[in-house]
């Protein structure tokens, strides 16, 4: 089912843990669902210097928020703005169809976060109904290809 | 990743009885006649299928005619379902089924609202049991068929059957039940439970996939489910699955024949399981009755972690086992049975069944419990729920 | 009673290959996980299964994803026809097939003609061929669907598949053939032919019975026969049949690798048998197409004599056949097939069915021709009707 | 599904033939049905001496019918009236149940040679428009036993 690069990531999660003072943190899912992730960041100079996650979910969700993490780290905020759940998935080797949404939460999870940076630094009013923070699951759950 | 491999999940699939295959193999390579056909080794076929017939109707407690083979368990559930509300719309269109019960049958029962019946699904209480009371009660003038599963293949929790038995049979009501998870694991008599219908499917007492068999008493109006050709006394076409039919007979004798035995190895190994976790882990829940539930079955929720990581980490350490969890159900929700006695997604998503079996031993729980409070604890450290709670908001 | 046993009638089943089974095996006690789990022995059956589904695929030259897993070719016959039936109802209720359809599609037509479908059944000519003109004929405005069987299982003719394929298509109405005794005879591309739905069983391709598949082209409107669990896509219910999907999937590939060279072998085979007997025997008819007919088909009719006797007596001396005959169907009537191609009863009930297949040699054939046409005589004399004949009234 | 007693009558059916000027012939069934038996009676003082049969059909139908010749033989008329198919069939060791009808078809061929016999001895009318020779099939085929 998942790529050895998956489970990898699931096994050895990178980056697990919180930040204290962080910069940014996001946080996108919800428990109904059954994923959450949360991901802070160190920025300086609008530089990813640092990122942690904590995250309740499937195997698919812990590996895309590790590489998620892996791959901010170094990266400005408009880089990091750039990275699609395409680019986690494809870093791991690929995911199972049913689980392409997990990517989703990570990308998001990244906007989320650097949103979070931009209000906190007065550069974006907070505006916090829309998209990332209360979906339905069935927004990022993909429905299963069960009639074609 | 170990070598070592302790399978716990019995609910979902059991291997073949050695025993079992044996009997089986003649069947496909030199005694492979069609059953149907008059030479010697149709009739072998014959004969084979009729002893496993007989050894099947005297599990059940019922006539030899009364027992058809199916393809799984699942056809038998449809068979039954359908096959008796088609025949018997003339008399009502109303179903009585529970919110438990497995999706061969709540899936049909959804099927045939959408055809003109009308279904009620009993809820349960906390514990997944359904009152009889409720079942009494939920009776229309124009109910036809009451469907209600013997255990559940989730929380294990074992229903009032013979009660609900006795109740239909005073309305003269059909009475299905879905025993797939009760044949093997606890004792199953069609006359003292009063039952019309009764599904099972072979590979959930060490016998093959791919084969079921509906019981149906004699005099029951059902239509036809599989059309076609006359096998079966015409009510079930398909060429037999010879081997999977002999296979269905020796597992359900080898089943039924130390069933005791086999019951109080299977509570022990469930008992101390339960006692240990509930000792062990903090922020859990069992789910299903603590005492009528399958000898075998433990099922329990694990708060702030999500079912699939949980199934995972034990799957590297060589432990098989299953959950609720909507990511290994391959649907939005969690297990809907989880949702019916009352869980919280959220926890319904961190649930684990571990399903005991033949060959489990009690140094299978010392691993167990060695290996799965570290790795709650490990999926905790890694939540972001779990850090809420441990900072108390 | 002689211990020899030549097996002739691989028509109605075949022995599974003993690389077949052995694929099948692992699957019973080692590798018998639910493949629906996620932990490694339930991700090692999905696996199994994926690559059965790809050999199907294959073999038919279709996609995967167009492959169902069935526990029966009547199973697939059913769902075919009754999930494009109802799927389809509010384009319009009309269905066409032919009258020497098997009971599989036949009594699907008959059930669904009682449920408001109006069904048009093809005569055939003497041959046991349809018209493709009275294909397009009997085509209505309300017409859903067309199911023609690819290859008759009692006289082996072959229909005009593609050429009935190319009319639905223009016509837009959905095309079913039920191939179950095609694959592995003769070759079969869903494309080339233009089939939208497409039926197989594994025992009549030295694979397992119990198992089978349906071929569903990817965007055909078909309904769900058997409710329940997610298992093939959400389309079929059932815990998977592991080692049965397994062994078709084996038997499948093999089948079709040889096909050409394992074709030559019966058609050698056929056509001896058929000169020996137009030679050795008197009152005689051959039954079925003397050209397009499958590779292994022999159906011959006997004056003045009944199949029955005519096995038994076969069956005494170690032949395995068959026969249309009354006696032999389990109802009052001698094959609806060879009614349909015009035979009156009497003749009708002395038909003998043999079907060659892998192990028969020519050998073989010299035993049949010794043995038959003395048993012919023997029944011959014993028979009233004979006794009318040579005396000349 | 045979007993070894109907293999034996049917692999070596005793009386086969014909009897030349016999004394009473009984046809029943029809081709149709896939049955006819025909039986050939040697009569002496009303008492059977000789019999021999033809009979097309199936296995059961062969051996009832050597079954009833042996029967008949050294019984009086009246007797030879009071074989029962049931009779027949026990005496064969018991018929498949789907069978049971072939065993009717001997009953009914020595009915049918005894009124023969009677008709030309003067003792009855020619009657035969009736039950014995020209039934339907599924007068003398029992219907399987398939909804119960
Ligand atoms: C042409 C045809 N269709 C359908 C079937 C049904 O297949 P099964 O007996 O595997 O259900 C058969 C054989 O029995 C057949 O020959
Ligand atoms: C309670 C219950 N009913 C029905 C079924 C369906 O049986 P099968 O998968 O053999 O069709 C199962 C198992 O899958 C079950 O546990």
């Amino acid at each position: 089912m998942y790529s050895e690069k998956v489970m990898d990531h699931f096994m050895n999660p990178r980056n697990v843990g919180e930040i204290e003072n962080a910069d940014a943190i996001g946080e996108v899912g919800n428990a109904k669902c059954g994923d959450i992730m949360k991901i802070y960041l160190k920025i300086e100079n609008d530089v990813i210097i640092d990122a942690k996650f904590k995250t309740f979910g499937c195997g698919a969700a812990v590996a895309t928020s590790s590489m998620a993490t892996e791959l901010v780290v170094g990266k400005t905020i408009e880089e990091a703005l750039k990275i699609t759940n395409k680019a986690v998935a494809e870093a791991l080797d690929g995911l199972p169809p049913v689980k392409m949404h997990c990517s989703n939460l990570a990308e998001e999870a990244i906007k989320a976060a650097i949103e979070d940076y931009l209000v906190k630094t007065g550069r974006l009013e907070k505006n916090c109904d829309g998209e990332v923070c209360g979906r339905r699951c069935d927004d990022i759950h993909h429905h299963m290809d069960i009639e074609d | 990743m170990e070598n070592k491999m302790i399978y716990f999940d019995h609910a979902a699939t059991t291997p073949v009885k050695p025993e079992v295959v044996e009997e089986m193999m003649p069947y496909y390579t030199n005694k492979f006649g069609n059953a149907s056909s008059i030479y010697s080794i149709g009739r072998e076929s014959k004969k084979a299928i009729e002893e496993a017939r007989e050894r099947v109707a005297k599990a059940l407690g019922a006539m030899t005619r009364e027992i058809f083979f199916t393809g799984s368990g699942s056809e038998a559930d449809n068979w039954a379902i359908k096959g008796v509300a088609y025949s018997n719309k003339d008399r009502g269109n109303h179903i009585i089924t529970t919110a438990i019960e497995h999706h061969a049958v709540l899936h049909t029962c959804q099927y045939l609202e959408s055809d003109g019946f009308e279904v009620t699904y009993l809820p349960v209480d906390e514990n997944g049991l359904v009152s009889v009371e409720q079942v009494r009660k939920a009776i229309k003038p124009n109910t036809i068929l009451i469907t209600i599963m013997f255990a559940n293949n989730e929380i294990g929790t074992i229903q009032p059957i013979a009660e609900i038995g006795k109740i239909a049979k005073e309305n003269n009501i059909y009475f299905h039940t879905d025993a797939v998870q009760a044949i093997g694991s606890i004792p199953v008599n069609v006359n003292e439970l009063n039952v019309d219908l009764l599904s099972l499917s072979a590979h959930k007492f060490y016998g093959p996939k791919g084969v079921g068999a509906l019981y149906i008493r004699k005099g029951v109006k059902i239509t036809t489910f599989l059309h076609g050709g006359a096998q079966e006394r015409g009510r079930r076409a398909s060429t037999e699955n010879v081997p999977g039919i002999v296979g269905l007979g020796k597992a359900i004798e080898l089943a039924t024949e130390n069933l005791e035995q086999y019951n109080k190895k299977l509570i022990d190994l469930r008992d101390r399981t339960i006692e240990e976790i509930t000792k062990k882990v903090p922020f859990i829940k069992l789910n299903g009755d603590r005492y009528k539930r399958l000898p075998g079955n433990v099922n329990f929720s694990f708060e702030f972690i999500e079912g699939e990581s949980l199934l995972l980490m034990l799957d590297m350490k060589g432990i098989a086992a299953s959950s609720g969890s909507a990511c290994t159900s391959g649907s939005l929700d969690p297990s809907h049975v989880l949702l019916a006695i009352g869980l919280s997604h959220e926890i319904a998503h961190g649930s684990l069944r571990i399903s005991f079996g033949d060959e489990n031993t009690h140094e299978d729980v010392d691993y167990l419990m060695e290996v799965l409070p570290l790795i709650v604890e490990r999926l905790r450290e890694m939540s972001p729920l779990y850090e809420k709670v441990k900072r108390g908001n």
